[in-house]
């Protein structure tokens, strides 16, 4: 299922990329996309449906941009003024992301927002270090970062 | 712009030879480095510089219209950064190897197949 | 025919290890059939020649560098075609026996018989580079006869010299060849001789006569390089005998003689034969006096009659001419003779010394009487024909139109401590009190005394009736080295005359000096040694050693090992010269006009500037290998921003793969230390600011210069047309100049498999198993 | 200290491919635009260190599955191989050959020996640089 | 009128480098640098894009437009992941105002081991990758 | 179309490519290897025989009309470049057979030595001046490899500078073209030559001559850039060192005679005269560091320097007799060179040193071996009737002509030290008694039984026939040098033949 | 309007470069350095993508795609050598 998942947005990617839309190119991009994952098949875990993925993918996305830009206010704030306001360190944050593909998209998205960083896993898997700059509120962070993480999980899963 | 490159380039070359006179072998290889980049760079200016015109026939088009960067060099350039890059590659794994065999990375004392 | 005849010793050379094997232990009769028809077949051509014609044969060999197997048979060539040939024979005969059983009798012949075809080439040859090809093939075939017993460190030692000295002569002489070559545009001998050129008056002239005269003094052992002769003695006696005393040293006589008639007309040419023969006269005469190996004193004697001969060319009356003829022939036969029966004496005492002999006479009776005979000849005494040779010595010294008491002076008292010399070699080992030598002496093998004995009877014969050979050839040969026809008139006995007087005083004077040599001997022996510390023998060695030094001292300084140093010279020479050229070519202009450039512009510049400065400045490897990478991305950023895409995109390509490889590289290399003291880092950075600052100044002047347009233009304007496609880079890449990217990943793979071989194979693993 | 992550292993799978089409999305657009063979064996080449960095060099062999040298050998093969049409119609070395293979439907593929040619110099940089840093990396192993 | 919201998102995502470089120049430690320097440079990047396909208004440049935001989405995190993660492993000091540090005192530099602390709660199983 | 003026490039390529893909088969390759370099010289010889008939080959590579396309392009001296190329590769390549260490040809030796002779053939034919900067590369990179292949201490120690400084005249070379190109605006030689000889003031032009001077003195080994080869040349096993000493440097001084010829005769009087004296330099230097050494292939690793000046003195004098030596010595030094490390070979494999001290004794076990040292060695000291003679014979002789003494003294005077250097090798490895510190002499002895001893014998034999035929039979070798030395005296025969109706 | 501000986007970005490479000059460690680094990347595709609206050439996007999908591999190498415990010599 997720063998074809990539292979049709990989060709879809190889239309948008080569900028003409026909059939035979999008046969082409399917092609080499079968080859691109050929190569994967033993690596790739497999991941179920995904057609009510898009909606979601749609409200996680705006959410997401929302996020971006509020933090990285905050951080340039930080940056600009002379006097520090940041309360950096390292918290444990425990996932409810289980699969590699979640736990790594998780982690993405909170490296991706300014003022939090995802430093690792726990060896179980079940905690992710995350080094965050503003500490003021740290149950603040957590929910935040617990809705984050709620809105991925929906989108993949 | 071109005269401003002379002097970067005549830096490069500066720099490079300076590395390359150094004794310890990792900045021999920086040397080499900073050195096939002036040589590609000298090319590049010497051949004349022009601004945003790539030697591209546009989408649609069949041919140039109006004056584009000369492609000649830049092909020779493109043919020598992959030629500098093998050598380097090249370069790398023998300093380390001769590290190892030799025990050192002071040049001065990889004299003993001379004299 | 000629041809065959000159070629026809390599060709049986060749066939030398397969006849040994079926002819065994008579190898040397088999072989000197050869050397016995040749003297047959010249003796053959002696009616023509002394018929007052000369043969000429022609082969072509490289015509388009004037080189051809031209031979020329003329009296002079002919007299030493015969003494090649005919002494050649008994030579053979006389080895077989002097060297039986001796391990490598085989290889001894090769090279003999090849020496000897050299020197038939080298007499017969009338292409000056022909003659001089044989020339240096004698001085190579005698290096390997002189180090015959290769074994021994002194016999390799002495070989080097000769060939050292002749060698180099030769060189010498290959350079007088030429000038001669240019002087009178002929590459032949015979048209040399038969041109009226006044090659005196060329402006080469000097030139060519020096240089010929050094080839030629090298080769027969004239003063200041005689010494390499009696080191040559290191051979086996029937080499010396043959190489070193009747041919291959009379080959630099017989140049002088060859040339004569046309070098001669300047004081350069006939005053320097005269000084340098005297000289050698004088010096081989007293040191033959001096010495006591047998085959040294005998070898001495040979530098004498070399200076004797070269003199007498020098004095180039027509008398001197017979005279250079008759000492030339009257040598060959005593000398040959002489050293093959000291090589009998050797080979059957058992030593070389003659102060170890005595009392010989009764032991070897037949050996003492040809050594009698021969030694007379060697004194100058009648009937034979060394006294015929040296009479005519004295009258032509005598009549010398110049320096003629200085020569007679010399003449004579050489003469004096020849006749000495002769009573060593004979009285002294054969007579007086016997003493015991390391082997019971008994008298030699016929093999070994047919050619002593042969060669001393054709002395006699030809002293008491010297028409004969007058007639025959040597009229002839007279002819062709004065120039003119000549008739010689030869008798033994010319009445009581000044000559005669002088010869009796010789006797008398040489005979008191034989007997006073027991006594003189030490203080002779103690002057020697003194002088070898001076004399040009200690100069060679000097000059050898110089140059060992020199090379050691030149390979210290040049190629020591330090890398750095050769970087620093490489780079002094590039931008030195550059520089140089510029400035003198074109001139220097410093241009700092840099209006035409945007502010983002000299910010990409100065990240190039910043990143290339810090990775050179930096304590921190890895801090510059950061650096390398930013001017990787500063180097890319002037790509783009210059209308390169592709070129943008593979600098950063390239940049990060380089910087990966690095840091996979760098794993292992320690940190970064300040190996070089300060004062080196001021030098190496006084260097490469001169060189950046040329480089600059050179790519100034070329960005004001365009003489042509580009020839992009065709890519341009043809790239999609004729080759369809809209990347004119890549369309020249894989198209237009396709060979190149070709080559390209050609050296990629080639990058691959060098990595590859050096990470997986080791040394380490190739010595294990 | 601790090597290797579950994120860097999961991001290299995800990545991977979308290098790998580029790659030769690169490749077969080099005539008309950036790119070309060098610059998609390159981009490939990104790719499987990637991959060899996440996983280690054997795990890179063994999905290769033929050696780095195979693939080295095959680029320089395919770009002799771009040579031998021209030689085979008695034309200069390296001269280009176009044919158009007609499609179902309407439009032709086009085809050359100077793709052929791209494809080799795409094959051999990718080999080289495999060959690099697998030995590299089997080095410090 | 587009070139206004070009050359604001252009504006836009060079002061997103700039915060970026004065951060990176500014704070006092590798993780706090890395807040401003990573999320910063990639969010200016990719207005700049933005402003780029505004600018073509061609679907073609669009689409590559988008694709590169994809691409960097994926790879930057992944980049500040690894070095933040490496930076913090082989022992940078911390800024003297950090506060609290949850995963120093989990991990034993002896074994390498990183435990969650939750090992003795109950849980969903460990899943392993396949 | 002429397929022979490709042929010579496109077997060793292929041939490299194709050992390559046989990695794992020794087998496949050792045949490979002999057939593709005989196929090598056979093409060579097809492509002497058409030069000769035709004058001058020229394709243009990918159909382009010259000068935009690369162009291969061969004249007699082109021409006798590739077919010394085949013989030295053949010799090499059946040599190779006894040889090579396992180990190496498990790890590349065979594709790397096509390779090797595909840059190098390259470099003899191309006519353009960046692609003879690629060929170079390609034949550069290809003796790195050789180099180090065995990763021995010495080879790493030698391959430093031996690639630090090839690098360095390769990025002088870059340069060069760059310049050029700036200036000119072309990269084909013949073209350049065109344009070059027709601009007023060549100032310039004679600068950036300097620089492609010093870059390919650099990789001819002159004074006073020499001492990379020294320093690396007796370093790698000795099919390699042969392999080098034959053909590497002289690509250099083919890529002097090249430009030197053909494009950079504007100021004769001045450049010519800078290589005058690093021709003599040359000789004088490298006969002296020979005579320093006592280590047979150190010996030769000297002298191909100091041959170098012979070489490069035919081009400095730049007189019709001086080019023919030049070429003739070119020709007699490639094969005299490569024969005479090729014995140095043997004697290793007989008594495992090339330590002259730890040698001896092979002439009274091995006469004819002694023989088949004494051929090439005697030619390369100039000793008559071998090919060394003529060779050195022409040169001094052209010099004399042009009135340089001191040149044609210290031209004499290296002879002098050739032979006292050949002879030094000869009395102490052939003619002295083996030394008796050394132990193992059962190879020596004949007691043990070689591997492939054919191999070993079969090039040296034919090699030091080659050197007797230059020399016995030396006038049609004179002739081809001769034509050689005349089309390099007269570009534009090269230019129209190149340009065609282009030409001005 | 758009020329005024691609200037003032070239002057920032040159900045953020001369920033970022203060930042690489100074370390103190290896990370901090591969941060600047990994900056001036970004700033690099910044620096295309005005330069490709400057010119109006959109084949330059391909500049920044290739940077996007490559250049985080040399901060994974310099991360996988810190990891191994590559020599510190900072
Ligand atoms: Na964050
Ligand atoms: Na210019």
């Amino acid at each position: 299922m997720i063998g074809l998942f990539w292979n049709v947005l990989l060709a879809i990617a190889w239309v948008v990329l080569s900028g003409s839309v026909t059939a035979m190119n999008l046969l082409a991009g399917f092609c080499f996309g079968y080859i691109a994952l050929m190569v994967l098949q033993n690596q790739v875990p497999a991941l179920k449906g995904y057609s009510r993925r898009i909606p979601r993918l749609v409200a996680f996305l705006v959410f997401f941009l929302k996020e971006l830009v509020k933090s990285n206010l905050r951080v340039a704030y930080d940056v600009a003024t002379p006097v520090w306001h940041m309360k950096p360190g390292v918290i444990a944050f425990p996932l409810e992301a289980s699969t590699d593909m979640e736990i790594m998209f998780v982690s993405s998205v909170i490296s991706l927002t300014p003022g939090t960083l995802s430093l690792d896993v726990s060896d179980d898997r079940r905690v992710l270090f995350i080094h965050a700059m503003f500490l003021q509120d740290e149950e603040q962070l957590r929910n935040d970062l617990k809705e984050l993480e709620h809105r991925i999980l929906k989108v993949m899963r | 712009m071109e005269t401003m490159m002379a002097y970067v380039i005549g830096l490069l070359f500066t720099a490079s030879i300076y590395m390359m006179l150094r004794r310890s072998i990792v900045k021999l290889v920086i040397g080499l480095i900073i050195l096939s980049n002036a040589a590609n760079l000298l090319i590049f200016v010497v051949a004349g510089l022009t601004r945003g015109a790539p030697p591209l026939i546009l989408e649609g088009a069949s041919e140039i219209a109006g004056t584009v960067a000369d492609p000649l060099p830049q092909a020779l350039i493109l043919t020598a950064i992959v030629i500098a890059f093998s050598v380097l590659a090249f370069a790398v794994v023998l300093i380390r190897r001769a590290y190892e065999v030799v025990g050192t990375d002071d040049l001065d004392k990889m004299k003993d197949t001379d004299t | 025919m000629m041809l065959l005849a000159v070629l026809s010793g390599f060709l049986l050379a060749l066939a030398v290890p397969a006849l040994h094997r079926v002819a065994g232990r008579h190898i040397g009769w088999v072989l000197a059939l050869l050397p016995a028809l040749l003297t047959a077949y010249f003796a053959s051509l002696i009616p023509t020649i002394s018929g007052g014609e000369n043969l000429l044969i022609q082969n072509q060999w490289m015509p388009g560098l004037g080189v051809s197997l031209d031979f020329m048979v003329d009296g002079l060539s002919l007299v030493f075609a015969l003494l090649i040939s005919g002494i050649g024979t008994f030579i053979l005969i006389y080895a077989g026996s002097y060297l039986k059983g001796h391990k490598d009798l085989a290889r001894f012949y090769v090279i003999m018989l090849s020496f000897m075809a050299s020197m038939l080439g080298l007499v017969l040859s009338d292409n000056l580079i022909t003659f001089f090809v044989f020339w240096e093939l004698t001085s190579i075939t005698s290096y390997m006869l002189i180090g015959f017993n290769h074994e021994d460190a002194e016999a390799r030692k002495c070989a080097l010299q000769g060939l050292f000295v002749t060698a180099g002569g030769g060189l010498v002489l290959m350079a007088g060849l030429i000038l001669l070559i240019f002087i009178t545009g002929s590459y032949s001998f015979s048209e040399i001789l038969a041109s009226d050129l006044a090659i005196h008056e060329h402006g080469y002239y000097t030139a060519a006569a020096v240089c010929v005269l050094i080839g030629a003094f090298t080769k027969s052992a004239q003063v200041p390089f005689h010494f390499w002769l009696p080191n040559a003695m290191a051979a086996p006696t029937p080499v010396s005998a043959y190489l070193h005393s009747a041919t291959m040293v009379k080959a630099g006589v017989y140049l002088l003689a060859r040339l004569n008639s046309s070098m001669d007309g300047d004081a350069l040419w006939s005053y320097s034969l005269m000084f340098f023969g005297a000289a050698t006269m004088l010096t081989g005469a007293y040191l033959a006096f001096s010495s006591t190996g047998i085959k040294k004193v005998l070898a001495y004697s040979t530098v004498m009659a070399l200076g004797t001969l070269t003199m007498l060319i020098g004095v180039g009356t027509e008398k001197a001419i017979i005279a250079f003829v008759c000492v030339l022939v009257a040598h060959s036969l005593y000398k040959g003779a002489l050293f093959m029966l000291a090589g009998a004496l050797d080979h059957e005492t058992g030593t070389k010394d003659i102060t170890k002999m005595g009392g010989l006479w009764h032991s070897m009776p037949r050996t003492a009487i040809i050594t009698g005979l021969a030694a007379l000849s060697l004194a100058g005494l009648p009937p034979l024909f060394g006294f015929v040779a040296k009479e005519l010595m004295f009258e032509s010294v005598l009549n010398s139109p110049s320096w003629s008491w200085g020569l007679l002076a010399a003449a004579v008292a050489s003469s004096i401590l020849v006749v000495a010399v002769a009573g060593l070699v004979f009285l002294k080992p054969f007579f007086g009190p016997a003493r015991t030598t390391p082997k019971q002496p008994h008298d030699a093998p016929f093999a070994m005394l047919i050619g002593p004995a042969v060669l001393t009877l054709l002395a006699l014969i030809f002293g008491v009736a010297p028409f004969l050979p007058a007639t025959f050839v040597l009229d002839a040969a007279v002819s062709s080295v004065y120039g003119s026809g000549v008739q010689t008139a030869l008798a033994l006995w010319h009445g009581v005359n000044i000559p005669l007087i002088l010869s009796g005083v010789s006797l008398l004077a040489g005979s008191l000096l034989f007997i006073a040599w027991q006594g003189l001997h030490p203080t002779l022996h103690a002057v020697n040694t003194a002088g070898s510390r001076v004399g040009p023998e200690a100069g060679y060695f000097r000059f050898m050693l110089g140059i060992t030094q020199i090379a050691s001292w030149q390979t210290r300084v040049l190629q020591n090992g330090v890398l750095g140093v050769y970087l620093l010279i490489l780079v002094l020479v590039t931008f030195g010269l550059t520089g140089y050229t510029l400035l003198t070519r074109h001139g220097f202009q410093l241009d700092f006009d840099f209006s035409n450039g945007y502010f983002y512009e000299f910010g990409i510049a100065l990240l190039i500037v910043a990143a290339t400065v810090f990775a050179s400045v930096t304590r921190s490897r890895l801090g510059s290998v950061a650096s390398v990478g930013v001017l990787g991305f500063g180097v890319a950023l002037i790509f783009i921003h210059f209308s390169a895409p592709d070129l943008g995109i593979t600098q950063l390509l390239v940049e990060t793969l380089t910087v990966i490889l690095l840091v996979l590289v760098l794993f292992k290399l320690p940190p970064f230390v300040n190996l070089s003291s300060p004062w080196e880092r001021y030098r190496d950075l006084t260097v490469a600011v001169f060189a950046g600052a040329i480089m600059t100044l050179i790519m100034l002047a070329a960005l004001d210069i365009q003489y042509f347009d580009s020839i992009s233009s065709y890519y341009i304007e043809n790239s999609y047309g004729l080759a369809f496609g809209k990347n004119i880079v890549n369309v020249i890449l894989v198209d237009f100049r396709q060979l190149d990217t070709l080559g390209e990943i050609f050296v990629l793979g080639l990058a691959a498999m060098g990595v590859y071989s050096m990470v997986k194979l080791r040394a380490e693993d190739q010595h294990k198993s | 200290m601790k090597t290797n992550t579950l994120i860097l292993h999961t991001a290299a799978l995800a990545i991977m491919p979308l290098q790998l089409m580029f790659s030769i999305f690169l490749l077969l657009r080099g005539h008309d635009e950036p790119g070309g063979g060098f610059i998609g064996g390159l981009v490939a080449a990104s790719a499987f260190v990637l991959y060899a960095f996440a996983f280690g060099a054997e795990s890179t062999r063994k999905l290769l599955r033929i050696s780095p040298r195979d693939i080295l050998a095959a680029g320089l093969l395919f770009g002799l191989a771009s040579t031998i049409p021209a030689l085979w119609s008695g034309q200069a070395m390296l001269t280009a050959q176009w044919w158009e293979v007609p499609l179902p439907g309407e439009g032709y593929l086009k085809l050359s020996t100077v793709l052929i040619f791209d494809i080799g110099v795409y094959l051999a940089v990718l080999g080289t640089l495999m060959t690099f840093v697998i030995s590299l990396m089997e080095s410090e192993e | 009128m587009s070139e206004i919201f070009v050359s604001i998102l252009l504006l836009a995502g060079a002061s997103f480098m700039v915060l970026a470089a004065i951060g990176i120049v500014r704070l006092p430690d590798l993780p706090t640098r890395m807040h401003a320097s990573t999320k910063a440079g990639a969010m200016g990047a990719i207005l700049t894009m933005a402003g780029v396909a505004l600018h073509f208004s061609d679907s073609a440049v669009a689409a590559r437009a988008i694709a590169f935001i994809v691409f960097i989405l994926l790879t930057a995190p992944i980049a500040a992941h690894v070095i933040g993660r490496a930076g913090y492993f082989t022992g940078i000091t911390l800024w003297s105002g950090t506060t609290k540090d949850e995963l120093r005192e989990r991990y034993d530099p002896d074994s390498h081991k990183l435990s969650s602390g939750l090992e003795n709660k109950t849980g969903r199983a460990v899943s392993s990758r396949d | 179309m002429n397929p022979e003026l490709v042929l010579p490039i496109l077997i060793p390529l292929t041939a490299g490519a194709l050992s390559l893909a046989f990695w794992r088969s020794i087998t496949l390759q050792r045949v490979l290897a002999v057939i593709a370099t005989g196929l090598l010289l056979a093409a060579g010889i097809w492509l002497m025989h058409s030069t000769i008939e035709q004058g001058f080959l020229v394709v243009e590579m990918g159909s382009w009309p010259a000068p935009f396309s690369i162009v291969l392009v061969s004249d007699v001296l082109g021409a006798i470049m590739i077919v010394l190329t085949g013989i030295i590769g053949l010799a090499i390549a059946i040599y190779s057979l006894a040889s090579t260490p396992k180990g190496h040809e498990k790890f590349g030796y065979y594709p790397l030595m096509h390779l090797l002779l595909a840059g190098v053939a390259g470099a003899f034919l191309t006519g353009d001046i960046f692609n003879l900067f690629v060929w170079f590369e390609v034949m550069l990179l290809a003796s790195f490899a050789l180099l180090t292949l065995g990763g021995e201490r010495a080879q790493m120690e030698g391959a430093i500078k031996y690639v630090t400084l090839n690098l360095f005249s390769s990025a002088i070379f870059l340069s060069a073209v760059g310049l050029l190109y700036g200036m000119v605006g072309t990269l084909n030689m013949a073209d350049i030559a065109q344009k070059v000889n027709s601009v007023d003031d060549p100032g310039m032009v004679t600068v950036v001559s300097l620089l492609f001077m010093v870059s390919f003195g650099i990789k001819a080994a002159a004074f006073p850039l020499f001492f990379w080869l020294p320093a690396s040349y007796h370093t790698p096993q000795v099919a390699v060192s042969a392999l080098f000493a034959g053909l590497l440097t002289k690509v250099g001084v083919y890529a002097l005679y090249r430009v030197f010829t053909l494009i950079f005769t504007q100021d004769v009087g001045y450049t010519h005269t800078i290589l005058l004296w690093a021709a003599a330099l040359t000789m004088l230097t490298g006969v002296l560091g020979a005579a320093a050494q006592f280590e047979f292939r150190r010996i030769l690793s000297f002298h191909i320097v100091s041959q170098i000046g012979y070489m490069l003195l035919g081009l400095a004098l730049f007189t019709p007799l001086a080019l023919i030596g030049g070429v003739f010595y070119i020709m007699h030094h490639i094969i005299v060179k490569t024969n005479l490390f090729l014995v140095s070979g043997i004697t290793y494999r007989l008594l495992g040193s090339y330590e002259l001290k730890d040698l001896g004794g092979v002439y009274r076990q091995r006469p004819y071996l002694a023989l088949l040292f004494l051929i090439p060695a005697l030619s390369l000291a100039g000793i008559p009737p071998l090919s060394g003679f003529f060779a050195k014979f022409i040169v001094v002789r052209a010099s004399l002509e042009a009135s340089e003494y001191v040149i044609t003294a210290i031209a004499l005077l290296v002879g002098l030290l050739t032979l006292y250097s050949m002879i030094k090798i000869w009395a102490e490895v052939f003619w002295k008694k083996l030394p008796d510190h050394v132990t193992d002499a059962s190879r020596l002895n004949g007691e043990v039984k070689e591997r492939n001893n054919w191999a070993y014998y079969v090039p040296v034999v034919g090699l030091a026939a080659c050197t007797l035929v230059i020399g016995l039979y030396g006038q049609p070798i004179y002739i081809l040098a001769e034509t050689a030395a005349d089309q390099l005296m007269n570009p534009q025969l090269y230019i129209e033949a190149v340009l065609g109706g282009q030409s001005k | 309007m758009l020329g005024i501000a691609i200037n003032i986007v070239y002057l920032m970005l040159s900045l953020a470069l001369l920033f970022a490479f203060i930042r690489l000059t100074r370390g103190p460690s290896l990370a901090d350095r591969v941060v600047a680094l990994e900056l001036i990347a970004s700033v690099v595709v910044g620096y295309v993508g005005v330069h490709a609206i400057d010119t109006g050439v959109s084949s330059f996007l391909d500049v920044a795609i290739v940077i996007s999908l490559t250049a985080f591999l040399a901060a994974i190498g310099f991360a996988r050598f810190l990891e191994r415990g590559g020599v510190k010599d900072e």
